[in-house]
């Protein structure tokens, strides 16, 4: 049981901005995903973090065609996942399965939990075997059969966080996307649902691909950890390295922004600050993505855009012109001038005018 | 670190607070429609609206027992003295007396709750149910389908309600009952359409939707299961508000000449839109009794659809 | 902004496209037709022929959508079928009455209805507030012809405290100018057909303005019980400004956008509101225009061009009301 | 200067002021010869005068422009004897020239839009210059004030049809001036002329002041060299208020003095409140129409007669008549030259018309029954209400009746007159002239959709004979029996009832004389007080 | 004299036809003039009702407050209303959780600074513009000038808190309270806002209640915080006694069940069981007792005190986790 179950080459994902005098033209694009590269192993968990509006939810999405990409490869299992279509693509889905941020809007709050778990089955024909799934699936996620009754929003937020697991389960896939599994939830039940995800890899020998923006989290879960910054992958490397020696800078400053709950190492650690916000993915800076707020940033950075190279062979790789020089104290960090950034409402879509629906009734 | 936490305790301690929590927490098994159905009924506004409803919903279907006569009789009793100036009032036997035409008012009163309602609900069902597949088709297809029916919606909204449904009527090649019901029938469509379509296309984006094609659950289940119910709360509050105008507008139309041309149908628009307006001076009841009761009905359509907005709003959901 | 309005021009533009289409198309398949409403009991088969021949319906039905088309593409909409009077005349001499009657309406709507919807909010769950909800809810309810025949009934006679009907006293030679008389009578100084005018404006105006009224004071209540609600009006309390500067400031201001969006939405509720209103009081506006040229007389010319002008007005206030919003409402942004 | 009349009423009735009248709907233009409808007839009749009138109040015929008219024996002939003196209002004078000019314009009309507009003159003269059924033949100046006029055939519908408003006597010279005679199609209608719009020119007691249609006003003034009776009031305005309760309301409101169509439930409370409610003389006929085409049961002459006894007519004016109303046992009302005291009646039957109909082997009989909606006529002032009552009775008799409305100008007249697609329909007219003619030959003169009744030949023929009859007793014994065979042998229609419309008044509004032919002179009208 | 001195607040929310809730449950705790107080808990515990309580900005009707809130002596739940508007932002500033929501959208920015300064300063607008300037400068926002003729929507998240700051901070006030200032933001921006607050608490001696779920956050922050658990306060410590020697199971829990970027990652989390709204009534004992591992017969049906613990902190509960013995 071992190499890549999931291969993605090169993937981008572009959101057309559309406007036009009668008909919808497109007059822009918003760069969510923008050529990302990336393997994971089977067994494994591979953690992507970034800023909020990097595109890691498009990039999960995108790996399970719910949205559609703009161009790249995904090959699962040896499968090209891109050339599915129609009733194929529909019931390859069983073998990669979500898990969303938050459990009360994904889940259809008008069916009970047995529907809800049993509308995946049904669409791929497991009629059969399903009370036993059922059972089963409702046991290793830990809730009780008297569940099945109920509608979600009777259940609290961790509960229901299983029971979007349990419907990714319940099909019995390879993969699972969990993107943001735990944001949405208190600080005392983030703890149950990760050990349930683990637990979970561990008896079922699942692949997952987790989402968060929650450092600590993702590197307490993953193996494999692939930093995210404005559609693009920035730096990838296993859990421990990461940690010991970040190489880029914004891996660098995420760390550092990370608070520790331990008065002891908050008050002598260095902060390292990020200056600014991140730039909107409709209009990205030219080169390197992270050089409008990077203190190390230098005139190359404008110009040519760093590929992720592998940096040495740890296996850690980086999309740095400068890693190494960063990385030896050769390159002196500099002030940087912060740069006002608009907000996506603003650019996107705020520039038509809302017009007003006369569907109001009126007499 | 000692595990165990409740079960380590004293039997009598343990059940205090399996005891404790049980009353906080909800009985199983209460979809969320039950749940505002249950605000529902908590709610006064609602209860007046809903025994409004109810009221005339027994006197229309129980309109031939209720009714002391038939409501398109003329009786020779009220014939015998009645002239355009003079339309005989109360009598025994005739407890609001005579209509314009000699026939029994007070029967008339209690048939119009049916006719009434049946214009009323028969045209915004019809509305609705053209609105809803309009809108379905639209927000579940997508694309050029979605653009074509919002152009015709657009083109009918461009046209207020009323005026709309008058030039329908002017375009009926005939006059009937079903022309009036068509026309504001068809007012509503467009409405009825684009809140469904509005409704689906967020759903469409939303996370459960998501999560639904994630499963392989195929595109027809999706928008049947999952867009559809959902969107429909809101078709089914306007729905409610829809009656009361249906009703309102099918009494202008009578009023302008333009409504149901069957006079012997006991309708109230068609009584205080005719009759009502034209013996005012002569019999002003025959205008005050129907008005009466289609302000009554609106106004209880009116509360029990605003009631049901709110309680389905989930901004008052516990 | 120029791109915006150009946009929603040419969609206008479309839509009566498609609407005359439809129509004329629509109006040649029906029985009756202006043959039939030209004459009287009085036609004869050879007048009937004479007519059908004079108007044309003996071509063939492209040759007269392209006569029609290239009429109406020149602003004229033939004849009136009624009076012989050319479309566009009947339609302009009613145009100022009918928005004369519906600029007062809404002026009662919105003067009555913010405040009042303003002070239920604010004194939310108390007597006036719920007398006004009931009050609303009685005015949405109940048929505004019936509402125009009381008020009348009460008001203009007997008592003759109002006129019952006509935009001004029978006989009083007002110099027109604009075809609003009562600005006409300023225009003037004519200012005793001015105040005859504003005199007969009231029971119509009060009339037509009862739904909008409602409606108003409705959304601006639920409006401002939002806004109360919302996180900035918490900021500010927390600022410790005063409760009048809140309310002027951060309430007001916020609670209205709604409201001027319904008000846009209420130019459809005035028209056809118009129909019934300008009926009970003989208003020669644009609403009496479509009765009489429906009702008896089928005069589908003119019902064709008001069908066209209705849209184009409806669509054309809603216009302004999207601009105008954007104007008040920074976060709507016009490109 | 009208001294004539001011002796007997109290005080100061003589007059000055401005007389309103609130007519019910609005005129289509003043060129008289264009118009057809009573609307637009009110003012012409006060601008213009006819050659022959009527006497206020009846329909017998006086003279008007003309003093006196003959006819030649062969009825093809009229030699008119013109007042002297008669100018009109743009000062040309009155004269044979004049008359011949109006008759000229009429028969040269050019243009198939002005032709098809001149409904009467059609009607009356059957056709135009280079129509071979046209009456006319030439027009002749004796002498200034002796007009000469020569048809090709006899026309019993004269002198009666030369009162027609539509051919009163306009000054040739305006006419010439503003264009009369260019009519042009514009849309789906027509456009008229300066001269019938802004500068009508007659003889009549009022001059035209102007029409403000935003207010939907005609001012008439008073016309200083009047040849008759000159106008009392100053000043006349015709304020068109379409809907009935309005104009009783501005009545009580004493902004207008007189109104036109008082809705029949106001009558009696307006007449209690001291306003004065003037009936006209009936000159009008509802009737239930029987088309034989399509359900050959009603080709049996006793179904016919079993419908016309399972009307309860006495009843149906009783609850909805009209004021004055009568149960019509013929086509005419009796003021009209042929009425026949002793036609068959139809009294109120059911079990005759039961017991007919099953002798006819009819029982279980359904019939399309249509009545037009959103309409209001003076002989049927609710058409939903008469159609209510009547298929009501019908029902008694164990007719099914199977309701058809459709709109007066939306499919009514076409499905009725044009297609026949009906069984039964209520139909009704409003005389233009005293003559039988213009009754019973209108309806029944010929084969028509509205009938069906194609096989009538011998009614044709009769009507025929009767209307070709030139002396006057002879038609005037004609036409009686045509009247008693279509009760007692035809049964085409049956006829329903006289219904005046009727007039309201303030109480000091004087000498306004209903008119039978709602062709009210408004020249007599003072205001006291 | 402590600045704020908040004593056995409670609230109770009662509406119609409901429940009551008793969201603030005799809450007391104080803050010393310059000193920044922690309140922490998870979601529904009471801390936004205990803030908004403090600044008398709870909903009218539908609720009580009792207790006593002074503010340098003064009791802030006595004042009459008008006279707590003098209180509240001149004395007393507070950031919310949400910046846009918490911006009036259609008020230019520069007005909403301003307003403050023009209320408690009495400074025309011009003038008040000016200090806005100054302020919005003082807060990291690049070119203030043009800033404050824009709109909420058009900043970032970052820049709008960063407003709201400069608004709440505009008057100096004495104490200024943060509810979650920083939880709808990225972890980057997040450090930011952090290391501004704490730059200009300490530049002006301005006290802080920060509130927060984030124990993070308050590690490296306050000097006293309190602990927040079903409305009361299950413990209070200097921040070094509580993370090092957490008292409190439930402290203790919350402290282990998040996993810290520093530790060796791999063994798996300690979990507290149950959800939040797995709680008994304080009156009938411990309310986290049906989630605790610590529970014991006298943590039901009777009433745990709030006992002060020697090392100057307090402690609700009847078996705390031992203090490790030093070795
Ligand atoms: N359907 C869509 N249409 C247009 N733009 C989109 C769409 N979905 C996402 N985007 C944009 O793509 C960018 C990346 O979004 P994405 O949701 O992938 O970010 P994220 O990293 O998951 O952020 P978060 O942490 O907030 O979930 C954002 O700017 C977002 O606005
Ligand atoms: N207006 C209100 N009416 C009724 N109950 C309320 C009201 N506001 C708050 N509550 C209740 O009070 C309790 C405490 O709420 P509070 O907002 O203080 O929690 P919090 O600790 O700030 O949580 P969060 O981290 O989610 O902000 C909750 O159970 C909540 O349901
Ligand atoms: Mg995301
Ligand atoms: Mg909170
Ligand atoms: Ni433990």
């Amino acid at each position: 049981m071992s190499g890549a179950l999931v291969e993605i080459d090169d993937l981008k994902v572009h959101f057309p901005i559309k406007s036009g005098l009668f008909f919808d033209r497109t007059v822009g694009h918003v760069y969510a995903v923008d050529g990302v590269s990336l393997a994971i192993q089977r067994g494994e968990t591979y953690g992507l973090v970034g800023e909020s509006g990097c595109g890691k939810s498009t990039l999960g999405r995108g790996l399970l065609r719910l949205v559609e990409p703009t161009s790249g490869g995904i090959t699962f299992d040896g499968t090209d996942v891109r050339a599915l279509a129609g009733e194929k693509l529909r019931l390859f889905r069983r073998r990669m399965q979500m898990v969303f941020q938050d459990p009360m809007s994904s889940l259809d709050p008008r069916q009970s939990v047995e529907s809800l778990l049993t509308e995946g089955l049904k669409a791929h024909g497991l009629r059969t075997e399903m009370q036993q799934r059922l059972r089963s699936t409702l046991d290793s996620v830990g809730l009780p059969a008297s569940a099945l009754r109920k509608y979600p929003h009777e259940f609290s937020g961790g509960q229901r966080q299983r029971i979007g697991i349990a419907r990714a389960l319940v099909l019995g896939p390879e993969l699972i996307v969990a993107d943001e599994p735990v944001s949405a939830l208190d600080v005392s039940i983030q703890a149950q649902v990760v050990n349930l995800l683990d637990d979970l890899q561990e008896s079922l020998g699942l692949t997952y691909l987790v989402i968060a923006h929650d450092l600590a989290v993702i590197r307490h879960i993953s193996d494999t950890i692939g930093v995210m910054y404005l559609g693009a992958l920035v730096e990838e490397a296993s859990a421990d390295q990461l940690y010991e020696r970040p190489l880029h800078p914004y891996t660098r400053a995420l760390l550092s922004a990370v608070p520790i709950p331990d008065p002891q190492v908050e008050d002598h650690r260095e902060r390292m600050l990020l200056v600014g916000d991140l730039p909107s993915p409709a209009n990205p800076p030219s080169g390197c993505r992270f050089r409008t707020r990077c203190p190390w940033s230098q005139e190359r950075c404008a110009t040519s855009r760093p590929e992720l190279r592998v940096f040495d062979d740890s296996g850690q790789r980086v999309a740095c012109h400068f890693a190494e020089d960063i990385l030896s104290g050769a390159l002196r960090p500099h002030e940087v001038q912060a740069e006002l950034v608009r907000p996506e409402a603003d650019s996107g879509l705020g520039g038509e005018l809302i017009p007003t629906q006369p569907d109001l009734p009126t007499q | 670190m000692s595990p165990g936490g409740i079960s380590a305790l004293a039997d009598h301690k343990r059940r205090r607070i399996e005891e404790l929590i049980a009353r906080t927490s909800e009985p199983g098994g209460v979809s969320l429609l039950r749940d505002a159905g249950r605000r529902l009924l908590r709610n006064p506004t609602a209860i007046v609206g809903a025994t409004i409803i109810l009221l005339f919903l027994v006197i229309a279907i129980f309109a031939p027992l209720v009714a002391p006569h038939d409501p398109i009789q003329r009786f020779p009793e009220l014939t015998k003295d009645l002239t355009v100036d003079n339309i005989p009032g109360p009598s025994a036997g005739h407890p609001l007396g005579s209509d314009p035409l000699g026939r029994d008012f007070a029967s008339r009163m209690i048939y119009g709750a049916r006719q009434t309602l049946f214009v009323g609900v028969l045209a915004t069902l019809i509305g609705l149910l053209i609105g809803v597949l309009l809108g379905a088709l639209a927000g579940a297809a997508g694309g050029w389908v979605d653009v074509l029916i919002m152009r015709l919606t657009d083109v009918m909204l461009a046209l207020p309600s009323l005026l709309l449904a008058i030039t329908l009527v002017a375009l009926a090649s005939e006059s009937t009952q079903w022309t009036v019901i068509m026309a504001v029938a068809i007012v509503n469509v467009p409405i009825f359409a684009r809140l469904l379509r509005g409704s689906m296309l967020s759903q469409r984006e939303s996370d459960h939707v998501l999560a639904a094609r994630s499963l392989g659950v195929k595109q027809r289940d999706i928008v049947l299961r999952h867009m559809l119910p959902n969107s429909l709360t809101a078709v089914i509050v306007q729905a409610t508000l829809t009656f009361a105008v249906a009703i309102l507008d099918a009494a202008a139309l009578s009023f302008l000449g333009l409504g149901d041309p069957d006079i012997n149908r006991a309708e109230w628009g068609l009584m205080l839109g005719v009759d009502g307006v034209r013996y005012f001076e002569v019999r002003p009841e025959l205008a005050y009794f129907p008005a009466l009761a289609i302000i009554l009905v609106a106004l209880g359509f009116t509360l029990l659809g605003e009631s049901i907005r709110e309680a389905l709003d989930p901004k008052n959901r516990r | 902004m120029v791109r915006v309005i150009s946009r929603r021009l040419i969609q206008l533009v479309v839509t009566l496209v498609a609407l005359t289409t439809l129509v004329f198309f629509w109006l040649r398949s029906l029985p009756g037709g202006p043959v039939d409403a030209l004459l009287g009991e009085r036609a004869t088969p050879q007048t009937r022929e004479l007519l059908t021949r004079a108007l044309g319906y003996d071509q063939p039905i492209w040759v007269q959508y392209g006569r029609f088309l290239k009429n109406v593409v020149t602003g004229n909409f033939g004849n009136s079928i009624r009076t012989g009077e050319p479309v566009t005349e009947v339609i302009s001499r009613s145009f100022p009455a009918t928005v004369e009657l519906a600029l007062a309406a809404i002026i009662i709507a919105i003067g009555l209805g913010v405040p009042l919807g303003y002070l239920a909010a604010r004194y939310r769950g108390r007597l006036l507030d719920n007398a006004t909800i009931i009050v609303t809810l009685i005015g949405i309810s109940i048929p505004i012809f019936f509402l125009g025949y009381l008020l009348k009934d009460w008001l203009t006679q007997g008592v003759h405290v109002f006129p019952p009907s006509g935009r001004i006293s029978t006989g009083t030679n007002n110099t027109e100018v604009t075809g609003f008389f009562v600005l006409d009578g300023l225009l003037t100084r004519e200012l005793d057909a001015s105040a005859d005018a504003l005199w007969h404006l009231v029971l119509p105006a009060v009339t037509l303005a009862t739904i909008p009224l409602a409606i108003i004071v409705r959304i601006t209540r639920a409006s401002v019980l939002d806004v109360l609600d919302e996180d900035y009006i918490r900021t500010a309390d927390a600022k410790g400004l005063r409760s009048p500067t809140i309310r002027k400031r951060h309430v007001l201001r916020n609670a209205l956008l709604p409201v001027v969006t319904i008000i846009g939405l209420q130019t459809g509720a005035l028209l056809a509101g118009a129909v019934l209103t300008e009926k009970v009081y003989n208003w020669g506006g644009l609403g009496t225009l479509i009765t009489d040229s429906i009702s008896g007389s089928r005069d589908y010319p003119v019902l064709q061009a008001l069908i066209l002008l209705a849209a184009a007005v409806f669509v054309v206030v809603n216009l302004i009301v999207d601009l105008s919003y954007a104007i008040i409402d920074p976060r709507v942004r016009v490109r | 200067a009208e001294s004539d009349r001011d002796g007997g009423d109290e005080g100061s009735s003589a007059s000055g002021g401005t007389f309103i009248f609130a007519g019910a709907g609005d005129p289509k233009n003043f060129d008289p010869i264009f118009n057809d409808d009573g609307e637009s007839f009110r003012p012409i009749r006060q601008i213009y005068d006819t050659l022959v009138t009527h006497k206020p109040g009846t329909a017998e015929l006086v003279g008007g422009l003309a003093e006196s008219w003959e006819n030649d024996p062969s009825g093809k002939v009229w030699t008119f004897k013109l007042r002297q003196g008669v100018k009109f209002h743009d000062g040309t004078p009155l004269d044979a020239a004049a008359v011949c000019a109006n008759f000229d314009r009429w028969y040269n009309m050019k243009g198939e839009a002005a032709q098809s507009q001149m409904i009467y003159y059609t009607d009356v003269f059957g056709g135009f210059a280079g129509n071979p059924d046209a009456l006319y033949d030439n027009c002749k100046a004796q002498d200034p004030s002796t007009a000469v006029l020569t048809l090709k055939r006899y026309k019993g519908a004269f002198p009666g049809a030369f009162a027609l408003t539509a051919f009163s006597i306009a000054s040739p010279e305006a006419m010439k001036k503003y264009d009369a005679n260019t009519v042009t199609q514009n849309g789906d209608s027509f456009s008229y002329s300066a001269f019938a719009n802004e500068h009508p020119t007659g003889t009549g007691a009022f001059v035209f002041g102007g029409w403000n249609k935003s207010t939907g006003e005609i001012t008439l003034n008073k016309n200083p060299d009047f040849w008759g009776d000159k106008a009392k009031v100053d000043k006349m305005i015709i304020k068109i208020i379409k809907d009935e309760n309005t104009r009783k309301q501005e009545l009580r409101a004493g902004t207008v003095q007189a109104i036109d169509f008082p809705a029949p439930a106001d009558r009696k409370a307006l007449a209690g409140e001291g306003y004065k409610v003037l009936d006209r003389p009936a000159f009008n006929i509802l009737y239930l129409g029987i088309n034989q085409k399509n359900n050959p049961k009603l080709k049996d002459f006793r179904v016919r007669q079993a419908i016309a006894y399972a009307l309860n007519r006495a009843q149906l004016v009783q609850t909805k008549g009209p004021g004055g109303a009568k149960v019509a046992d013929q086509f005419l009302p009796d003021t009209v030259v042929g009425y026949a005291g002793d036609v068959q009646k139809y009294e109120y039957d059911v079990n005759k018309a039961k017991q007919l109909l099953s002798e006819a082997g009819a029982t279980g009989l359904t019939l399309n029954f249509y009545y037009p909606t959103e309409v209001s006529r003076p002989y049927m002032p609710n058409p939903q209400e008469i159609f209510t009552v009547l298929a009501n009775d019908l029902q008694a008799a164990g007719i099914k009746v199977n309701g058809v409305p459709r709109p007066w100008n939306g499919g009514f007249k076409d499905d009725v007159q044009q297609f026949g697609k009906h069984d039964l329909h209520m139909l009704g007219w409003t005389g233009d002239y005293n003559d039988p003619g213009n009754f019973v030959g209108t309806f029944f003169g010929r084969a028509k959709a509205e009938f069906g009744d194609d096989a009538m030949t011998d009614m044709f023929d009769a009507i025929g004979k009767a209307d070709a009859t030139v002396d006057p007793a002879g038609k005037k014994a004609a036409f009686e029996q045509v009247n008693r065979d279509l009760a007692a042998k035809w049964l085409p229609a049956v006829p329903i009832w006289h219904a005046p419309p009727a007039l309201a008044t303030a109480k000091n509004v004087e000498g306004l004389v209903p008119s039978p032919l709602t062709a009210e002179e408004f020249n007599t009208v003072s205001l006291t007080k | 004299m402590p600045l704020l001195d908040v004593r056995d607040l409670s609230v109770v929310f009662q509406r119609k036809g409901t429940r009551p809730v008793t969201a603030v449950d005799g809450v007391s705790f104080t803050v010393e003039p310059g000193q920044t107080v922690g309140l922490v808990g998870e979601s529904g515990c009471g801390k936004s009702v205990t803030s908004l309580a403090i600044m008398g900005l709870l909903p009218r009707r539908g609720n009580k407050v009792t207790g006593e809130v002074l503010f340098d002596g003064t009791d802030l739940l006595r004042l009459r209303p008008q006279d707590l508007r003098d209180w509240r932002g001149r004395d007393i500033g507070m950031i919310f959780q949400d910046p846009l929501s918490s911006l009036n959208p259609v008020i230019p920015l520069g007005v909403q600074v301003a307003e403050v300064l023009e209320r408690h300063q009495g400074r025309t607008r011009q003038a008040a513009l000016r200090e806005a300037r100054e302020l919005l400068d003082a807060v990291g926002i690049p070119d203030p000038s043009r800033r404050l003729k824009e709109f909420p929507h058009q900043l970032s998240g970052g820049m709008r808190q960063r407003a709201l700051i400069a608004i709440a901070l505009a008057c100096k006030p004495r104490l200024l309270i943060a509810d979650e200032p920083t939880t709808a933001l990225d972890v980057t921006i997040q450090a930011q806002i952090l290391t501004l607050l704490k730059d200009l608490v300490d530049s002006s001696g301005t006290a802080l209640v920060m509130i927060t779920h984030d124990l993070g956050v308050v590690a490296g922050l306050c000097d006293t915080v309190n602990v927040l658990y079903a409305g009361k306060v299950v413990e209070r410590a200097y921040r070094h006694h509580l993370f090092a020697e957490p008292r409190h199971p439930y402290t203790d829990g919350l402290l282990q069940s998040v996993p810290r970027l520093d530790a060796g990652r791999g063994e798996r989390l300690h979990q507290i069981r149950g959800s939040v709204s797995d709680n008994i009534p304080w009156s009938e004992g411990c309310a986290f007792a049906p989630r605790c591992d610590r529970v014991v017969d006298a943590c039901i049906g009777e009433t745990v005190p709030l006992e002060p613990t020697f090392r100057g902190g307090a402690l609700r509960c009847a078996n705390p986790v031992p203090l490790e013995v030093p070795a």
